[in-house]
């Protein structure tokens, strides 16, 4: 499954490892990962995931069929639960022949994924968990259910 | 009868009610005061499918999810 | 030093696993590395890299400090000499606080490098080193020599 | 006296001429049959700095360096 879900932190070096043992002999050009890490900011301790797995689903496959029409391929990692400062909650990578559909693809998948990933994110501060309303996104089509004729 | 799920955020159990379409969920949920500030920002799937299509035709069974705005990685 | 060069194919594992552990608690939200993968194709059984390292270390450095003004940090890796198909030969890597700053850095910085660090190729075809004239670009500002007044 | 040395695939053997400027070191690799082909495609370096002023003047003792076309990664 190229679409990984873990409890708590990820193991970024174990992934990275992982993924290039299983991509290296399959003749792609070029493999961008990113790796998202939790930033110590305004106290919070930790921060902590809901993820909506039917849905997420749909949106990776989704996706893995456009890269695959570019002739590239796509992997995913994220947390649910709790994650520390300064641990990671979010790898994602693209594999390709070609170095510019790399870069083209894993910054559209990235910002797709903030904005589109059924994925709740909350700041734990002194053990409470906070939605982080502020620096979440409606996802694409919201305000359907407003509309009144 | 459909469902209708509550993600993330959004603290409250699942509920059933009779609907034929999306329409008729809206109205419903205009009404409820808790969650009236929550649907300018809520996305909509029926049976895990996103939909933006108010007419969406819902059957017997069907459960509709409210996605509040999503803040992954 | 941010810079590294080795003789012959680069070790991504290590050098991931390296990077990360240096960096994880520097505060980063975001690590991008790019690995460059040699492949297989029109019969190369290797490619072989000459660099001009003291050139290529003020190319860097002039990178290093676009990015520190972003708040970023860039980390590089090459090869020289030969690096079989299937190795890697190039790893590239952003750390910025924010995720917008990161993937917009790997992508000027990787196409940059492409064409203005001075770095030769060749293909290794049946033993001989063939100079990947084809796939080369003249560096910025080429051509001085040529003008007649 | 400088020094003209040729990086990457051209094989040649580092020279030494006199010269005051580019312009100088321009004229006499124009003359060379060898190098006329490469000369479209070079950039050029005076100890390790990249320039693209023809009439930067040359001391004794500089280097120039003649970068063709690259390809890394």
């Amino acid at each position: 499954m190229m679409l990984e879900i873990f409890e708590g932190a990820l193991q970024p070096k174990e992934i990275f490892s992982r993924w290039y043992d299983d991509e290296c002999n399959a003749n792609w050009g070029a493999f961008i990962p990113f790796v998202g890490i939790v930033r110590e900011e305004d106290e919070i301790e930790a921060l902590s995931f809901d993820i909506y797995e039917p849905i997420l689903i749909n949106w990776f496959d989704a996706w893995q069929q456009k890269a695959k029409q570019r002739g590239a391929k796509l992997r995913m990692a994220h947390s649910k639960g709790d994650v520390k400062v300064h641990k990671s909650s979010y790898v994602a990578a693209v594999l390709s022949p070609k170095r510019r559909v790399a870069l083209e693809l894993i910054d559209a998948f990235v910002e797709d994924f903030k904005a589109n990933a059924p994925i709740w994110k909350y700041d734990v501060i002194q053990n409470k968990r906070i939605y982080a309303k502020k620096r979440s996104m409606p996802m694409n089509g919201a305000g359907l259910l407003a509309k009144k004729d | 009868m459909i469902t209708i799920e509550f993600l993330g955020p959004i603290a409250q159990e699942s509920i059933t009610i009779e609907a034929s379409s999306l329409r008729d969920v809206a109205k419903f949920l205009q009404q409820d005061s808790k969650l009236s500030s929550w649907l300018d920002s809520l996305a909509i799937a029926i049976n895990d499918k996103l939909t933006d299509n108010l007419d969406a035709p819902l059957n017997d069974g069907d459960r509709v999810s409210l996605l509040p705005p999503v803040c992954g990685g």
